[in-house]
Formats: C-alpha cells, structure tokens, sequence
C-alpha cells in the first residue's frame, strides 16, 4: 500500500505541453510484396511445415468466406462477415501462439480458429445454425466457439471481451500455466469504455495477455480519423505502462515474429503486451453492408496490391516451398470441400425445442420448465406453425 | 401528406425537428454521412452539416454522456444507440445520470431536452444480440420516459414530441417494422401526446394491450377471436414510463379481462407492473386473472425464435383461456 | 457458533470459502489491504495472500469482465462492488455477457462461478446515490440469480451457497444491518438453499412478503396488526430469481390476501413481478386486491428519508385496507 | 469519410517494443516551498488583486473544511470530504478561467466555488440539506451546483463527468462562444470508461474542455500503484492526441498559469486539454475514512511540508502583498463567519413535502400525483411520525 510516486519529479519550468503530433510509431516490418525480405531484415525462425499450414488456413478462408458471402447473396443464410484482407493478422498471430494459450476473439478471426483445426463441418453448423452447431443455433452466423480449441464464444457485444481476456489471463498466472491468452478487436471497439478497464487491470494486475488490435482503417463506415485523433491505438499502450508494437498487419512474417516476442515477453515478465497491426478490411463490414456508400474503389485497390496472402505466397514461392500450381489447387479443393460441407449442414435440422430453455442456468428452474411445457403443448396443439420443432416432439 | 415507411417517417421527423430548431443535433455510431446502418439519418448531414450530424466514436457510455452534456447546456440532443441490446454500457450514464439530473440539483440543471432513440426488438433474424426489448429496465427508473411508435405516423409525430418534452426520452422503434409497410404521414411538424394510450380497436368482451410491434401481433389475435365470436378492445400503450392508467381501467372496467403481449422475457418485463397496478385498480371488475403473453424467461433465440415469439397463436390462446375461465 | 454482525458474517464466510477452496478470489475497489469500505473483506489478503484477494482499479466494467474472464477459466470470483448504486457501470458485463455466457456457448462456456457481492439500500443517509435498491433490474435478465440475506445467519449461508452454485448470483447485501445486530452463526461451512423463501411467522389473516432488510419492516407491521387482531404470516423471500412461488402460493391459498414491501421504487419493482404471478396463480383465493408498499416513485432522497421509506406504518395502512377491502 | 491513414508508414525492421519505462513526463513547476521561484522560472501575470482573492479562498476553505470535519465528529451533519492539501490545484485553476467557463467538478473542489463566489450561507445550506438548499435537500453533503455560478451540481458516480463535460463543452462551441469548460476528476476516476470516452471524444469533436486530473496519491485506501501502471495520468494524453502538461498540483503560481495556457491553446485551436496536478490528499477520504489503515503519519508529514497554502503565503509575503498578521486575522475571520452561518443554517427547516416529488421531471405525472396525495394522507394520519413534514402540512 502508500504512495509509491516521487515526490521529486524532474522538473520543468517552461509549460511545454507534450504535443501528440510530435512523434509517430513506427510499423515492424520484414517482407515486401513481392515476397522479399527488406534490406536488413532477417525472417523469423518459422518451419516449412508451419508456414505451408498458415498459407493453408489462407486458401481454406478465402474459399470459406467467398462461398459463404455468396451464399448469403442467394438467401441461403441470413448474414456473413469476411475477414479479406486481414488473414496475416489473425492466422499468423494465431500461429505464433501455443494452442495451450486461450483465444477470446471479435467476430472478424476465423482464421485463427480454422488454424487452430475447427472443421469446415464445424463453421457450417455454426453458420447454419442447425442441431450440430456447438452454439446449439442460438447465435448469428460466425459466432464461433470451441472448448476444445481454446477459442472462447464469441458475443457481438464489441470490446467486452478484453477485460474478460484479462481474468482469465490472470487465472492462468494463478494456475501457473505456461500460457497466455490473446485477445483481438478491432480500432473502432478499442473505443469502449471496456478497452480503457481491460487494458489498464491487466497492466496494474500483471496478466499474460497479448492484445492484438487490428486497425482495419473502419468501424461500419466510421473511418479511423474520426474514431481517434491520437496516432493509432498503440500510441495509448505506454499509457497503460503496457509494452508496445505496431506492425505491418499485412505482413504475415512481421505479425508471427511480433506475436511470438510478445509471447515470450508476457510470460516471462508476466505482463500484457499491445500490438497494433495496421491492415484493411478489403471486403464490406459485414453482409448487410455496402461500403460503396463511404470509400471510393480506388482506395479498395491501393490496398488490394497489398493483399496479404499474395505477398506471403510470393515469399513461400521464392523460398522454393511452394507454387502456383499447387495454389491453385489448394484453393480448388477448399473451394470444394466448403461446397460439399455447406450443402450437409444445410439439410440438417434445428436443434430441437429443449435448447431453446435449456443452457439459461445449469439446470432449468421451475419456471423454465413450466414454460418448456406450455410451449411443447401450445406447438403440439399448433403443429403446422412450427414445421421446425413439432415433428420432433413426443405427446 | 406523403406515403413513408417506418424508418422515412424517423428521418422525416429528424429532419423536421433540425429544421425547426439549430439546436438540434444527431448523433451516434455511422449516423453521420453514412446515414446510419439503417439509414433513420440519411442525408442529415449534407441537408444540416457535419457539426449537427456527424459520426461519434464507438462508445455508447461516451454517446449518452456527451448527449447528457449537449442537454445540459441547452442543446437538444437525439443520440443514436446503434441497437436496444447496445444501449447497456451506456445504463449508468442513463439511470444514474440523466434520470436524476433534474431532481439532483433542484433543478438548477437538467436534461431535459434528451432523446435517446434505438432500434428494438426481434423478427430479423439477428439472434442474443440484435433483438432484444429492453424497455422494461428503463420504466423502473423514475425520472425517464420511454415511448415506443407502432407505425410511420406514430413515428413521427412520437418523436416530435419525444424531442420537445423537457424530459429525457427514451425512444425505441420496432426495426422490424422500418421497412414493412408504408403509411400516411403529414409532411409538417405535428406532436402525439407522450402518456397516452391508443385503442385502436373497440371491444366488450376482452382487452388486449401491447405497444411497438406487438400491436400488430395483438390485432391479429383480435381477427382470431373474432372468427371465434369474440369481441377484443385492442390498446396500443405507446408510452410506458408514464403509461395511461385511466385508458386502461375504463377498458377493463368494461369489459372485465386483460391480455398483455410484450416480446421481452415475462419475468418483471413491463407486463407485470400493468398487471400488478391494474389488479389492484380493477381488481372487483376481473372477470379471470390478467394473463401475460410474452417472450420466455431466456435470451433471445436464433433458430428458434418462431418457438420464442409470443405471436397471434399464442395470444389467441390466452384469450380463449381467459374466456373460458 | 460465534455471535456476529451482518458484516461480520459475510467476513467469516468469505473466508470459510476462501479457505475449502484455493479457486475462491475476492477483490473490487479498496477490497484488499483496508478490507474493503465497510470491512468486509477485512484479514483476507493477510490469510491468503495479494494474489486472491486485492484491490483493483476504480472500474465497475473493468471488475465484472474481468471477473467473467476468471470465472471463464474455472477460477471462484467474488467480486464487490462498493455500493450497489455502483454497478450500472458493470450493467453490460452482467446482463449482456454475464446472464447469457453459458446459452451463448451452447454451454462451451459458462461463467457459473461468478458472484457479486453489493451492499444496497437505505437507512444510511445515503442520498441518491448510496441507498439504492437495484435488484429489479436484474430480475428481468434469465441467467442471472438475485439473492438477498436478512440476518447474519442468513448471509452467511446464503453467500457460501451463491458462491457454490453454479450459475452467476449477485448477492445484495443490505448495509443497513451490517452492524445493527448481532445473531448465532456456524463457524463451519453450512449452505442455505438457493430459491426457497423462508416463511418466518405463521398467520391466517394476511401474508406479508418482503427481502433483506424489509423483513423487519413487515414484522413490526405484523406486530402492530396482531395489536388489532389481525394474523400475519411473514414471508422472506431470500431468492428472488428465481423466486419461490409455491411457498407464497400456498399462503396465498391460505389468508386470500397479500402486501408486498420493498424499497425500490414502486413501478417495475419486484413486486410487480410478484402482484402479476400470483394474481393469476391465486385468482379465486384473492379476498382483495395484491398491495404494494414500496420506496416512491422518485430518486432515494437525503433530508426526506423518512418520508420515502416504506415503513411499518404505512404497512399497516395496507394491511388495514386490505382487510377492509 | 475514407480512410485518411498513411499507406506508408515508417517502418523499422527491428520488432523493437516501445518500453514505458523508458522515459518520464516531468513536471511544470515554478514556485519553491519557501516562496521563491525555481531559479529560471518566469512568474505568471498574476495581478495582486487576484493573487489575494485566491488565498482569501484558500483560508476560506480551510475554514470551512475545518468546522465542517468537526461538526461531523459532533455528530451534527452526517458526511464530509475535505481538500486540505489541494488547495492549490482547484483554486488556481478556477482563478486562470473566466466566471463564464462551465466547472463540471468531481465532489473535492469547493475550492473552485467558492472563488466563483459560493456564498457561506449557500454551503451551509447545502451541507445541512434545509429549506434554502439550492439542490433542496436532496443530496448528501458536499454535492453543490450552481447554475448561476456555472458550476454544475457534483453526481456521486465517478468520471461520468467526464464525457458529459465534453458535450457541454461541445455545446459551446456550437453556440461559438468564447468559453471553455473545466472538468476536474481524481486518478482513481479516471480509471472508469467514461474517462476513456470523454478524453477520446473531446480529441475527435474538439470540444474546448480541459481535462484537469488531480493525481493525490489515493482512491480511498487505494495507492496510486494500485490504480495505473503507466506514468500517471498525463502518460494517457498523447494516446489520444491531446496535448498533455503535468503540473506540480501544490504549486500556486504553476497550476495557474498552467491552466491560463490551456484555456487559451483550448479556445484557439479548438481543442482539449490534459493537466495532471501532482498532489496528495492531506485529509481522509471522507469523515468516513481513517487513512491509518493504509499510510504512515511519516508519509503525510512529508507533504505536509508540500503545503500548498503555506507556500503562496510565503510567496505573497515575499512580494510584499501580505503578512502574518494579515494572514491570522483573516483565518479568524473566515472561521467566525463559517461557524455563525452554521448555527443559521442548522436551524432552518427541511424541505417541505412537495420537493419529495418534485423534479423528478418537469411537471408531475399522475402517478406522482397520486403517490404524493397518498403521502400527505398517510403523514397527516401519523403526524408524530414525521415531525419534518407533517406541521407543515396543510390539512
Ligand atoms: C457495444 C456494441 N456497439 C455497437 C455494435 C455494432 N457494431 C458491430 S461491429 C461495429 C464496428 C466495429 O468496428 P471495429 O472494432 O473496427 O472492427 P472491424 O469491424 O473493423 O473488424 C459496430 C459499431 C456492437 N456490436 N456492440
Ligand atoms: C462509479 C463509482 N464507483 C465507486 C465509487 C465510490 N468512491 C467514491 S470516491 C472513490 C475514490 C475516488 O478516488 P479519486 O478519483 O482518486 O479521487 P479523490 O478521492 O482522491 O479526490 C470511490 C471508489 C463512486 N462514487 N462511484
Ligand atoms: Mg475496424
Ligand atoms: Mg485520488
């Protein structure tokens, strides 16, 4: 307890105020575009094995989230979110982690999940909310969640997930667990008032918790000027007391190198870490969105030519570990394998009436189950309303 | 007079009200140049500037906080919470706050001048969190008001005077109505008094009540009894905090049983302070006990909420047991 | 067995949990080294070290994430907030994360061992803003549990039992009685049951049903209508979500007639969840119509305390007119 | 709209953590304990006039807060909270405003009231919750506002303050007045979301308002290390592109031309402000409180040699524009009028009735209406009941 601070600061005599223009952080980088390293940077310790598999989960995205967009435009399903243009930042982070270390996510990272080896069964059923989705089919389309994976459910309620990320860091430390968690949202939710409470009680509390942002340049339509008017959201971590880094979020070499350092620092120092991968949501914000409305083409493509999966392929070609024949075909079979996957989960039916009451608390109280009743009876007196549930229910 | 739908009808009466006064100012999550992600504020700030329509940051406390201050200092705010289920981090600034602002300083100060306006409810697919009805933690904080529009006209002329009242309001609009169907609105500034229900269907035999978009579910149910010989007084509430007591005592003293519908969870959702005070009311009256047909006591459902609705069906249920009793 | 204080029992078991389970971690504002504002986590971090028992920064939402965070990875969190008018902050975390977590997940996840401690309510000279009575908000939220202790008895074995249960339970504690008595309380671990209401007197005239510090309040009611030959029987409710409707059914049954006490305000209390149920559940047993006598319909005022509070003798009134009716 | 980030940022090669450690914000001082200037420092434009006005308020206060805690020991007002101490930091920021500026306070700056000329009679009232109370009785003591003096009555909840100032201050700006406002909050508040809100949203909308921190080493019982990790509060500045001074918060002279400066760089340049005021919280908490639970008698004497009120007088009288004696006489005087205004204050009624309902909104609703009748009803049936109200009630 007591006070800790100096009472004999340096002091100044001139009322300088700091001004934020002053300075600007700069961005970690390693690859350029065309696949080659800059001058004096050195590519990190990653395997042939683990580099083929992130470019995997890049395809296996691409393939999902085309398919799945399209399918949304066919009413199909009712919503999609594609993440286009940020698969480094999340697969490659993802990937510098151990799949021990616990992922509580936005909505916008199914590529950290599909690395971690959800199936594409498993994104279908979710997806189609039917009566295998591990959510039981009460959540939208790419609310995903796995016990097994370590990959925590998503809610769309933004930026609640960071001080969330936060306690179940600092639980780990109580377990003395060997991992971390990594907790990813996006520049518009670090608005929240649940950004400023997450950050600041994992610095003061010590957890091991690395907090990716992914500044994608928008929030909906609201662009990053108008979210924020200091340099980026890592411009605030050392005002947390929080080591920082900003990255080339574009740039998959840069962000496995940056995370797999911040790994290290957080469980070694036992502290949170800040990265800040700077990327563009290529696509719409979601399905039902029409960015047409708030950027022009031209900005689309000024980022387009710094697509993330080309510039990791164009690198994995020069090394000699891959081609753009076996792309190709990588992708087509993807392309399939979601097709195939889509069209099983889609025939399959919704969970049955019970989920609708059940998971409310561990068990049903009386009043849950008087209101199982009322329900099954009124669907059993009214079967042709409910096509979904009454040909399941017993008299 | 112009056909609008629900959602042309709100950015009628936004635009009207900047109109008529430049302290008028709208604001939230993609309100500003985009219009909104339903666009109830397309084309306000080209029509009115980007300093009295514009895009916040994305932080429903810090929305209803600034708005709390705009107020305070004789602005007349209509802050946007993007959806109902979004509009809870921003709980402490509206119950703690704007509430209490007023009766805190003895009126040296207040925010009177507020209006929160949120798209509420279910029916479009949108799950735990792009459904819910909150209305119901709100009416038990005195010092708010809540209001909730049927249709484009109500829209209007609601908002209107949600806007003018010298008390924070909170208006929440049926999204699922927005686009559903089309209605005459008068292209002027009119008000609907705030407090007062609506019976929009007289009946003898049973009174049925809702607000929002469950009135349409209600008058439905009405069509069923109907075919049945039964005769329903259907009452839109269209304000809850405060709700017009006396419409709904002189209906029930008429005709003896109630039916509330509400699409929020039943347990202390908004049904049970009207069953409760009108119990009492009319308690010599009732016929059979007052019923309520609401959403279950569980979150919001995806692929059930056919199962979860209280619709006409199950509406039309109650009454029938109601009569029977 | 050792006399102790309300408070004094919520201390003991604290660490009654603190101590059987090496999970169990308390913290929230000045919870740590002081032992909290009103010392209720007094010896704690002394006994069981910084780690499980600390301070945390001054952010109610920063708290219950982060206790949902640890709840999520099967720790035991205890959470307090400084006064219970404290935890709209935290309204998002609890109604929108907390309350669903487990549905959400299809059961993946869940956050079952949270709880939240709070002291609530009057009596204290409080003001606004520190005599408020929350828990009608929560009531309306599934997948919450709302408990309230009466006497120390009570508040031991009911928060050694939220802390056990396996759903999130926010457990108001009513300041009032921290110190104002003593009663005989285990040493040992000892649970009460969750959901079940306590009948504290038997009656024949009247039931009377109130929670935590209210008890009191309708047992001098009850005192002073025995004066007058009136017999009532004397409900704690202890749970209120979910609540315990066959122990007040079956009283109802019995005295055909019921007054409801709390200090919330009147409109969306609790007590409109309890008029609404149990008029339709007891229907034909009703001699007279539910009465509720609760905090007026205004903020919780400083200089009229007095005159806002729902004291025995206005209980009184109620049961007067009740059996006049 | 669009995405105004720069494509190209600097980049380094180097995943170099930005360390916050690694640098510190120092603090703007100008006057030393013994009432000389640090040797280069420049005094304020500081008239005698004003310099006098500002320790007429700062005895006032102490004072005030003297009588005050003891009348709470005697058992005549229920609560509170002094400033000794603080002195400086509210004092001499209210003095470097205009009367005009809007003051949004946290609940420890009565300092700032009264130099706005909050009269004794009106603290008293307010204190003792009577008849004459501006805010009619309803808050706990401490909690004044004046609307008059453009100080906006003090909430409980800590740092909602916080954004509501940057509407207001918002709101003046669409008006294009030439004000700015003041909102004052501790470092315990500003670890609430609404401090992460009002901050960030002032810098985005550039609402002229200055954010004035007092940094006094405790929330409570919670050590300043407890609450932050980072360098203070001022370290959280720059994060969201606000221009940022700290300030020796005991230092007269400093504070105020610290806040002269920020009101003029607020208004020209349309902007917010930071002030971080380093100072210490001489007092308890509150009359609630007893500091010895959590801080050595060692720890306060160290600033208690920090005086802030002490240091001015020593400054003052070094100019030649005050003396002891001058000083003694004064310090009697205040004590004279605070002690007679309370023997006034105490003796006036309560409220009557009606203010019990009243307020709650603009006009009474009929359940207000009702609920007051039913009231009245009950107090005349029970008149001994209620001996506030009833003998003012008329049947
Ligand atoms: C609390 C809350 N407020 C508003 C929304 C609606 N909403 C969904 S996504 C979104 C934008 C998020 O932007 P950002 O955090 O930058 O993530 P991105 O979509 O760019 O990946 C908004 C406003 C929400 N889900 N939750
Ligand atoms: C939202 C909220 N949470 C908790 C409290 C209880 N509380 C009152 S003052 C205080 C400490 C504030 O510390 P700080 O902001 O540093 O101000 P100081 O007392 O040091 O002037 C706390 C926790 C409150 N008033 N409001
Ligand atoms: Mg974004
Ligand atoms: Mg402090």
């Amino acid at each position: 307890m007591s006070d800790q601070r100096s009472l004999f600061h340096q002091q100044v005599y001139q009322p300088d105020f700091l001004d934020p223009k002053a300075s600007a952080i700069p961005t970690f980088s390693l690859l350029q575009q065309k696949g080659e390293l800059y001058p004096t940077a050195k590519a990190p310790d990653l395997s042939k094995e683990k580099a083929l598999k992130i470019h995997d989960t890049f395809l296996f995205i691409r393939a999902l989230d085309e398919r799945m967009l399209a399918s949304q435009r066919q009413g199909r399903i009712s919503f999609y979110m594609t993440e286009i243009g940020e698969e480094a930042a999340d697969i490659c982070s993802a990937a510098a982690l151990k799949p021990e270390d616990t992922i509580f996510a936005q909505y916008r990272e199914q590529g950290a999940l599909a690395y971690r080896g959800f199936s594409v069964d498993q994104f279908m059923n979710q997806i189609f909310a039917n009566e295998l989705d591990l959510g039981k089919g009460r959540q939208m389309p790419v609310h995903y969640g796995s016990k097994a994976l370590n990959y925590v459910t998503i809610s769309s309620p933004l930026a609640t997930q960071i001080p969330q990320a936060t306690g179940y860091a600092y639980g780990l430390k109580q377990d003395k667990k060997d991992q971390v968690v990594i907790c990813y949202f996006g520049e518009g939710a670090a608005s929240e008032g649940d950004f400023h409470a997450g950050l600041n009680m994992a610095a003061v509390l010590k957890a091991p918790v690395i907090f990716f942002c992914r500044n994608n340049g928008y929030a909906i339509s609201t662009p990053a000027h108008e979210q924020f008017a200091g340099d980026g959201i890592a411009s605030r971590g050392t005002g947390y007391g929080i080591k920082t880094l900003r990255v080339d979020g574009n740039d998959a070499l840069a962000v496995y190198e940056a995370t797999r350092l911040a790994r290290k620092i957080a469980l070694e120092e036992h502290q949170p870490i800040l990265i800040e991968a700077m990327t563009y949501r290529l696509g719409a914000h979601s399905s039902s969105d029409d960015p047409s409305g708030y950027r022009s083409k031209a900005e689309e493509s000024k980022w387009q030519e710094q697509d993330p999966v080309a510039r990791f392929r164009n690198w994995l070609i020069k090394q000699g570990w891959w081609s753009q024949e076996e792309d190709e075909a990588s992708l087509a079979k993807h392309r399939k394998q979601v097709a195939e996957a889509m069209k099983k989960a889609e025939k399959l039916p919704k969970p049955a009436l019970d989920t609708l009451f059940s998971d409310v608390y561990d068990e049903l109280p009386w009043h849950l189950e008087e209101q199982l009743e009322e329900a099954k009876a009124h669907i059993l007196r009214n079967p042709t309303a409910y096509p979904a549930t009454a040909g399941r229910l017993v008299k | 007079m112009s056909k609008m739908n629900l959602l042309q009808a709100v950015n009628s009466s936004l635009e009207t009200a900047m109109q008529q006064d430049e302290r008028v100012l709208c604001f939230g999550e993609d309100v500003g140049a985009f219009g909104g992600v339903f666009r109830a504020t397309s084309g306000l700030q080209e029509k009115f500037g980007k300093s009295r329509c514009f895009n916040t940051p994305l932080t429903e406390q810090g929305i209803i906080g600034f708005a709390l201050g705009l107020a305070a200092q004789k602005q007349v705010p209509v802050a946007e919470i993007q959806f109902a289920d979004y509009i809870f981090p921003a709980f402490d600034q509206l119950v703690n706050e704007a509430a209490k602002y007023r009766y805190r300083s003895g009126n040296e100060f207040n925010v009177g001048s507020l209006t929160v306006r949120a798209p509420y409810g279910g029916g479009i697919n949108g799950g735990l969190y792009h459904s819910q009805s909150p209305e119901a933690y709100f009416t038990h904080t005195p010092g708010l008001k809540v209001v909730i529009p049927r249709n484009p006209h109500q829209a209007k002329g609601l908002l209107l005077a949600s806007i003018a009242d010298d008390n924070p309001v909170l208006f929440f609009e049926p999204k699922k109505l927005y686009r559903a169907s089309t209605g005459e609105v008068p292209d002027e500034h009119y008000l609907l008094p705030l407090g007062k229900a609506e019976v929009v269907r007289e009946g003898t035999d049973i009174t049925l009540v809702a607000w929002g978009a469950q009135v349409q579910v209600i008058e439905a149910a009405a069509d069923l009894a109907a075919e049945k010989g039964i005769s329903c007084e259907v009452i839109d509430l269209r304000t809850l905090l405060p709700w017009d007591k006396a419409t709904l005592v002189a209906s029930l003293k008429k005709t003896g049983r109630l039916i509330i519908n509400h699409e929020a969870p039943k347990t202390s959702g908004f049904g049970a302070e009207l069953a409760a005070s009108l119990q009492e009311a009319c308690f010599l009256h009732l016929e059979s006990p007052i019923l309520r047909v609401t959403g279950w006591d569980t979150p919001f459902p995806l692929a059930l909420e056919k199962e979860y609705f209280p619709n006409a069906l199950r509406t039309l249920d109650a009454i029938q047991s109601s009569m029977d009793f």
